[in-house]
């Protein structure tokens, strides 16, 4: 009927050639709300990108009120009325939030003048029904309150269209009620929401329609009075054995009889980049010969946590134990020689090197860990052994060891990383979304890599990825918020998992 | 008396290194440093002499002084914004390139010119911008759209990308107008204070005070204005300080790059305690 | 890959370089074919500074020039400008082992080692050192030294400064405080309380004060000499300023200062700014005189010498009336004083503020010091001993016994400050 | 970036020949009709600077502080600590060397004295680098712009003990060292290539090079695998002054013998900063580069003689490092 955006076609492939976007077409219409359900990766934050004119697709296009619409960057976007709110929006540190509002008027193409848009901005505050310290500084905000500042900025710019990329991760049930009324009330007024979520019953209960995506396509689209909860669950998460349960239990850690522990994390709390608490008071344990799992949407301390376990990060309370070592205050070099391999989220940049060539990025690692490749000078002949049987070791074809990492595909450079730390027989892997970014059968062979190596170490697997969980761990840890909101023991109840994560 | 003397003198003194640090600010601002400014400063130096010994107006030589900045600057913009090459490295060579390609000029026999003498209204134009100009800089930065951008660019280069600002065009504009007024400084030197001469080696540091007084006025523009002036106090009572205070004089010749380094330190200090005065991201 | 690279952008690079330079050399025009001369001497000048300074390496570079223009096309003069006294040896050896030169003048103290050790091994190349011991270097017969002295200069300055000044306050900028700038400094002292002794100024010339201000540490540090000049006048109403630094900075300020309605007066120095300043039109109104060297007919009288094949080792050591063609005592009102003669003399008086009766004195003794009548430290003169900061090491005592010339090993090695000097100011 | 460049890399090979004839050509001939010589002058002297015995050996004497200095700030430019403070390591290094041989009453013999100035003098520049260091790990002072600073506070030091304390003689100059501590063009060569050897084989046989290496291209990657980044930068920050220093001492032993303000370097450290650069931070290629950038000066100093001034050859070295660098990025990627 009233349709303001369609999407037609639209196809997305990142580098390393993962199709984010899979021939998404989509109509949003005025004055309604559309959900945008999907678990993490499912490819939604890529299709309001797309919109937003922040991602080129390869293919597709987008039709505006009913003319071409080829959004060149986010500012053209902007100029045409549609505005999005990204999950951690992004603001300019140094500036404060009234020089904020103002720059993004300008790239809106909207000039208006201080005392103007002063007044203005408190009209909207008490619709609103919230305040915004207008001459506090960007980096003092936290995500609440610039989610609040970037829907006052939407309202102040009149945008047609809105996109919210998970708002609701940082809002308490109360908050989430009176947010839900904004919307709704925005809707009214004639606009389209787009409304981004990975939770079934705020997409029921905020959206008039409710768009389900599962890698990277629609798979299906309802009006939100004619579906049930347990429907979009299934379409959300595929058919495959999930089975839905919605009575909430207390959990209770389960006592474990298997090997000895080898991790320990006791009450630990850790800082977040922005000085907000990420981490508050997580415990967990894993054995030796076990994987353990830790699930959870992104952006709920798992990254912090990670950090804190290999001594990137100083926690503010609380231990980690290592094979029975008080190990809190020792930095990531001590942990490395004690028989901690990392697996880190970012391939180039934080677990490869670029620039270096394959034996370099092999031997680095094991300069800590052991002297075989020479005491102070590199026996480089020997670091090509190495090299030789860490390639081997994942039955990749490397033709030339001497070339820069660079010149590897995305799938073989996550093996290698990962066949060059269990080379050094830990005994304890931390890995985090191992598989991220990796096509299907990569993935399944990095997850039979990590299984394999739990045969003779600990396992702590973090991951955004849910169904790999399921697949690989003995035992699951799920974070919400900084908190351990339950632990799961084999076999999963799938339903608790994802109640615990979107709880 | 004696003091509001010291203070104008050394005011006269500091107007070229608090030119060229205000220029210096708004480059810093926006995300870039040009470690250049004592090379254009020094061929602006030159050229103005040698324009203004051929047209005989030592406004005309002032005015070619400033565009040899922004010449230089425009190799800066060229290299470092255009081909994404270091910018410390470009900036390096733009200073040493400078001191020489300044003595080339010179040594074709250019080395008295007309001077802009104190007291003219030339001269006191100029004054009066260096006084105007701090001002004007922080409203332009802090109260305009076009200030915001730039100081948003400054903050996080990613983010305004994202956003669409368009950073490297900020960033050109700021480079040289950061050449125009390290190229104005060097040509004030050199029709102001040296008579209408040049030397070689005529910038003695100068532009890398003026670098310096940039952090020393955590990047604010009416700060690096004070922090500029008083490099200028330094250099002008130094023999005050010998004789009254009975310093030893290489003690106080070394105090304003003592003062940039300690500068440099509490600025991490400063930040880390004090988190609203957040600096841009120039390095 | 890296070094295969820039070998490679290296190799194309120089291959460029010497195609243009193959193609230049083949359009360009031929030179102008060289007329045979019978004894062509070749010189080479070592500057140590810029030929740009207005200062010390300025007046070599007129002297080089002086020589060219006297001896035609006889002698083939070149130079190197800005030649660091580290590098100085190997410079020199590698030019000297490029081209055969005749002579070679040295014009820094700091050429002393490279001078000294490149005499040894060109034996048939004569060097000529500016400003060294001649004792230094007694066994090298190809060696010898000169300098032009300029401390009665400074005495003539002092006394027209004497006469001057109004607030009975002059100042003096010294570059560093070795003992020929510290005596240049004492001359100066002298002389204004001799000029305010015969103007009756100032207590007779008791209550003159002359303010040192610290060392600048550098001969050429326009910035911190013009800082210095002026903090001479703003804290003690310093009227009048001599100086010793290669620029003409303290002149400018002092010029600056007129500008603004205060009468504050300087002098020339190594050269003759008053003209310099004259040439581009500007008349300065504080320029008081000053001291000017000519090198010129000093490196003219060494050349036609070596061209007729003598080499002498001797000291050559100029002062007032060395080099002029008449040098016996003139009548004051025919006097030379402020006029170009010979190697060292006064830059233009300034008659409108120098009273008639202290100009009448200073051509008195200018024509005086010519046949070293007058010599401006006679005792009695009392001092006290300076250390390198110009700071009192000792309470003033007699220096000079009443009656006595200081002689020059006293004179080189000058090591006090007469009593009347502040220091440091 | 031109997409077709991109897309044909056959061509790159052709672009860079093509940059750099004309950069060299046009070089020529500004060269040839600025300089008093013109352009016979210009190429004789040309031939001669790289053909005769003096200007080699003087090309070979300049090398010590040149490529002392650039050998060691390709360490520490790998591990991305861009100091520039090289000029200053260079002067405190030779100040030391002074000190040792003729203001410290030791009276060394040779044999011990010259050692042991090049160990005192390597401390000295560290010392300084250290302190560079240390702020930029410990309060994250920008080491580029601490470093310049201390090159100037050295410079001034340096004058101050010219002029004041070790004066000698009626001139702001110091005592000279002795025949017999001075060093010859092969001791200073043995000394630059067995730095250079050092430096090559601590960045491409050693462990520690390899954590520069990894260090430099990504920090993150350094911290998380145990290599600790403090000690990293704390390391190359003296080992960079290090070598300067030895640079200082090599130049006052090698060819200054003393000091006093007139005897400042036309840039030694500066020239090594460009080297580094000039040699994408290759221990082997910067001694090269050095040697390059050394024999231009001297071509320079040769020049000055027909008339052009020494202030060129500093602005011919950066714009040649310039092109190079314009060059590189065109034609690679």
């Amino acid at each position: 009927m009233n349709t303001f955006l369609s999407i037609r076609d639209v196809r997305v492939v990142y580098p390393g050639g993962v199709i984010a976007n899979d021939d998404v077409s989509l109509d949003i219409r005025r004055g309604e709300v559309l959900a945008l359900l999907g678990e993490n990766g499912a490819g939604k934050t890529t299709l309001i990108r797309v919109v937003a004119g922040l991602v080129k697709p390869v293919k597709g296009e987008l039709v505006l009120d009913g003319v071409r619409f080829k959004p060149s960057s986010y500012r053209d976007a902007l100029r045409n009325g549609i505005y999005m709110v990204p999950q951690m929006p992004q603001f300019f540190d140094g500036l404060t939030v009234l020089e904020d509002i103002m720059l993004t008027l300008r790239l809106a193409g909207r000039s208006i003048n201080r005392g103007r848009l002063e007044a203005r901005i408190a009209d909207l505050e008490g619709l609103l029904g919230f305040k915004v310290n207008l001459s506090s500084h960007c980096w003092s905000l936290s995500i609440g309150e610039k989610q609040r500042v970037e829907l006052l900025k939407a309202l102040l710019l009149d945008s047609k269209m809105l996109m919210l990329d998970e708002p609701t991760t940082h809002m308490t049930p109360h908050e989430f009620n009176s947010f839900k009324g904004l919307l709704r009330g925005l809707a009214g007024e004639g606009r389209s929401v787009v409304f981004v979520t990975h939770k079934v019953y705020e997409a029921l209960s905020v959206a008039d329609r409710v768009a389900v995506m599962r890698k990277g396509r629609i798979v299906g689209v309802f009006q939100a009075g004619e579906v049930s909860e347990d429907i979009l669950v299934k379409y959300m998460f595929g058919e495959n054995g999930y089975h839905r349960v919605f009575t909430p239990k207390n959990y209770k850690e389960p006592v474990h009889v298997k090997g000895e522990p080898v991790l320990e994390v006791l009450d630990l709390w850790v800082k977040g980049p922005y000085g907000q608490i990420a981490v508050k008071g997580v415990s967990m344990i894993v054995r030796k010969g076990e994987v353990v799992g830790v699930a959870g949407i992104t952006g709920n301390g798992q990254r912090e946590l990670f950090e804190a376990i290999i001594g990137l990060r100083k926690p503010i309370k609380g231990r980690v134990v290592l094979n029975g070592e008080d190990v809190t205050g020792r930095d990531p070099a001590y942990r490395i020689r004690k028989g901690v391999a990392v697996i880190p989220e970012e391939r180039v940049g934080w677990g490869l090197a670029s620039g270096l060539t394959v034996v370099e990025n092999i031997a680095f690692s094991l300069i800590p860990v052991n002297s075989s490749i020479g005491r102070f000078i590199v026996d480089w002949r020997k670091a090509r052994e190495v090299a030789e049987e860490v390639v081997a070791m994942i039955d990749v074809k490397v033709h030339d060891l001497s070339a820069t990492i660079d010149s590897l595909s995305g799938g073989n450079m996550q093996r290698l990383m990962i066949a060059r730390e269990l080379y050094k027989r830990p005994i304890l892997i931390v890995a985090m979304n191992p598989t991220g970014g990796l096509d299907l059968q990569t993935s399944k062979i990095v997850r039979g890599m990590v299984v394999g190596s739990s045969k003779a170490s600990a396992v702590l697997v973090i991951s955004e990825d849910l169904e790999e969980l399921l697949e690989i761990s003995d035992r699951i840890y799920v974070m919400s918020d900084g908190v351990v909101k339950g632990v799961f023991e084999k076999p999963f109840n799938a339903d608790y998992i994802i109640r615990a994560m979107v709880g | 008396m004696v003091v509001v003397d010291y203070m104008s003198i050394a005011f006269i003194t500091s107007i070229p290194i608090i030119l060229a640090a205000l220029g210096e600010v708004l480059v810093e601002r926006s995300g870039r440093v040009n470690l250049g400014v004592e090379g254009m400063m020094a061929f602006s130096a030159s050229i103005s002499v040698a324009v203004s010994t051929l047209t005989g107006s030592p406004l005309i030589g002032l005015i070619a002084g400033g565009m040899a900045g922004v010449i230089l600057s425009t190799v800066y913009t060229l290299t470092v914004i255009g081909l994404k090459l270091d910018q410390i490295v470009v900036g390096l060579i733009i200073s040493l390139a400078g001191l020489g390609l300044a003595d080339l000029i010179s040594s074709a026999g250019y080395r008295v010119g007309y001077n802009i003498p104190h007291g003219s209204t030339l001269h006191n134009t100029l004054i009066v911008i260096t006084i105007v100009l701090p001002p004007i800089l922080w409203l332009i930065l802090y109260r305009t759209p076009q200030g915001v951008e730039l100081r948003a660019v400054g903050y996080d280069e990613h983010v305004a990308r994202e956003r669409g600002l368009r950073v490297d065009l900020i960033r050109a504009v700021t480079v040289t107008i950061g050449g125009l007024t390290a190229g104005i400084a060097g040509a004030y030197m050199a029709l102001v204070l040296y008579n209408g001469r040049y030397f070689s080696g005529i910038t003695g540091g100068w532009g890398w005070l003026a670098i310096g007084s940039v952090i020393l006025g955590y990047w604010h523009p009416i700060g690096v204005a004070v922090a500029a002036y008083t490099i200028g106090i330094l250099l002008t009572t130094k023999p005050l300080l010998t004789s009254e205070l009975g310093l030893p004089p290489t003690l106080v010749t070394i105090t304003p790059y003592i003062a940039v380094i300690i500068a440099l330190t509490l600025v991490t200090i400063i930040s880390r305690r004090k988190p609203s005065l957040i600096p841009p991201k120039p390095l | 890959m890296e070094r295969r690279e820039f070998l490679k952008l290296a190799g194309v690079g120089i291959a460029g370089l010497l195609l243009g330079f193959g193609t230049g050399y083949y359009t360009r025009t031929p030179q102008l074919v060289e007329r045979e001369v019978p004894r062509r001497l070749k010189t080479l000048w070592i500057y140590v500074g810029p030929i740009a300074d207005i200062g010390w390496t300025a007046a070599h570079h007129e002297g080089r020039g002086y020589v060219e223009t006297r001896f035609g096309g006889l002698v083939e003069t070149k130079f190197i400008e800005k030649v660091s006294e580290a590098e100085a040896r190997k410079v020199i050896e590698s030019e000297l082992t490029r081209e055969r030169y005749d002579a070679v003048f040295a014009t820094s103290y700091g050429f002393k080692d490279a001078v000294k050790e490149l005499a040894r091994d060109f034996k048939d190349v004569k060097f000529y050192h500016c400003s060294g011991e001649f004792e230094a270097f007694q066994d090298l017969p190809n060696v010898t030294t000169y300098f032009a002295e300029f401390y009665q200069l400074y005495y003539l300055n002092g006394v027209a400064a004497g006469a001057v000044t109004e607030s009975c306050k002059v100042g003096y900028v010294p570059a560093f405080l070795i003992p020929e700038v510290v005596r240049h400094i004492n001359a100066y002292a002298l002389g204004a309380v001799h000029g305010a002794k015969l103007m009756g100024k100032c207590g007779d010339g008791e209550r003159l004060e002359i303010y040192s201000t610290s060392p600048l540490k550098s001969w050429f540090a326009p910035d911190a000499a013009a800082a210095s000049a002026r903090h001479l006048v703003t804290r003690y109403n310093v009227d009048v300023i001599a100086f010793t630094e290669d620029t003409t900075s303290v002149l400018d300020v002092a010029e600056e200062y007129h500008t603004k309605g205060v009468k504050v007066y300087s002098f020339s120095h190594y050269s003759n700014m008053y003209e310099y300043y004259k040439k581009i039109g500007k008349t300065l109104k504080s320029h008081l005189t000053g001291q000017v060297a000519n090198w010129g007919p000093i490196y003219e009288y060494l050349l036609a010498r070596l061209m007729a094949g003598v080499f002498v080792k001797e000291d050559i050591w100029t002062r007032i009336g060395d080099f002029t063609p008449f040098r016996w005592r003139l009548p004051v009102e025919r006097s030379t004083a402020g006029q170009s003669e010979g190697t060292v003399y006064l830059a233009p008086l300034n008659t409108e503020v120098i009273p008639a009766k202290a100009l009448a004195e200073i051509k008195r003794i200018y024509e005086d010091m010519k046949e070293m009548a007058f010599e401006p430290f006679t005792g009695p003169i009392r001092g006290y001993k300076i250390d390198f900061d110009g700071r009192p090491q000792e309470e003033p005592k007699l220096k000079v016994e009443p009656g006595y010339r200081l002689g020059r090993s006293e004179l080189w090695y000058m090591d006090w400050f007469y009593e009347k000097i502040i220091s440091p100011a | 970036m031109n997409p077709m460049l991109a897309s044909r890399p056959s061509l790159r090979p052709l672009v860079g020949v093509t940059i750099g004839l004309i950069a060299g050509f046009a070089l020529a001939l500004i060269l040839g009709s600025i300089s008093p010589a013109g352009f016979k002058g210009m190429a004789s002297s040309l031939v001669w600077v790289y053909t005769s015995p003096a200007p080699l050996i003087f090309t070979l004497t300049l090398l010590g502080p040149i490529a002392c200095a650039a050998v060691g700030l390709t360490l520490a430019y790998r591990a991305r600590f861009i100091t520039i403070g090289s000029e200053g390591q260079i002067l405190l290094g030779s100040i030391v060397t002074l000190w040792l041989i003729e203001y410290s009453d030791l009276n060394l013999h040779p044999t011990i004295a010259i050692p042991t100035s090049i160990v005192l003098g390597g401390f000295a520049g560290a010392f300084l680098g250290f302190v560079v260091g240390l702020l930029r790990v410990y309060v994250n002072a920008n080491e580029i712009l601490v470093s310049l600073m201390l090159n100037y506070v050295i410079l001034y030091i340096l004058n101050h003990l010219a002029s004041g304390p070790w004066r000698v003689g009626p001139f702001a100059i110091t005592r000279s060292v002795g025949e017999e501590y001075r060093l010859g063009p092969l001791a200073i060569v043995v000394t630059t290539v067995s730095l250079t050897l050092l430096c090559w084989v601590l960045l491409t046989r050693s462990k520690f090079g390899l954590a520069i290496k990894v260090y430099g291209r990504a920090p993150r990657v350094a911290e998380t695998y145990g290599l600790n980044s403090k000690t990293i930068v704390l390391a190359v920050a003296m080992l960079s002054g290090f070598t300067s220093g030895v640079g200082g001492v090599l130049m006052m032993l090698g060819f200054q013998h003393n000091l006093s303000p007139m005897s400042v370097s036309p840039g030694y450290g500066y020239m090594g900063v460009l080297v580094s650069w000039l040699s994408a931070n290759n221990p082997l290629v910067a001694l090269l580069a050095s040697w390059f950038f050394s024999s231009i000066l001297v071509l320079g100093r040769s020049l000055q003689a027909s008339g052009l001034p020494i202030g060129y050859v500093l602005a011919i070295q950066s714009i040649i490092v310039l092109s190079v660098m314009i060059a590189r990025r065109l034609t690679s990627r």
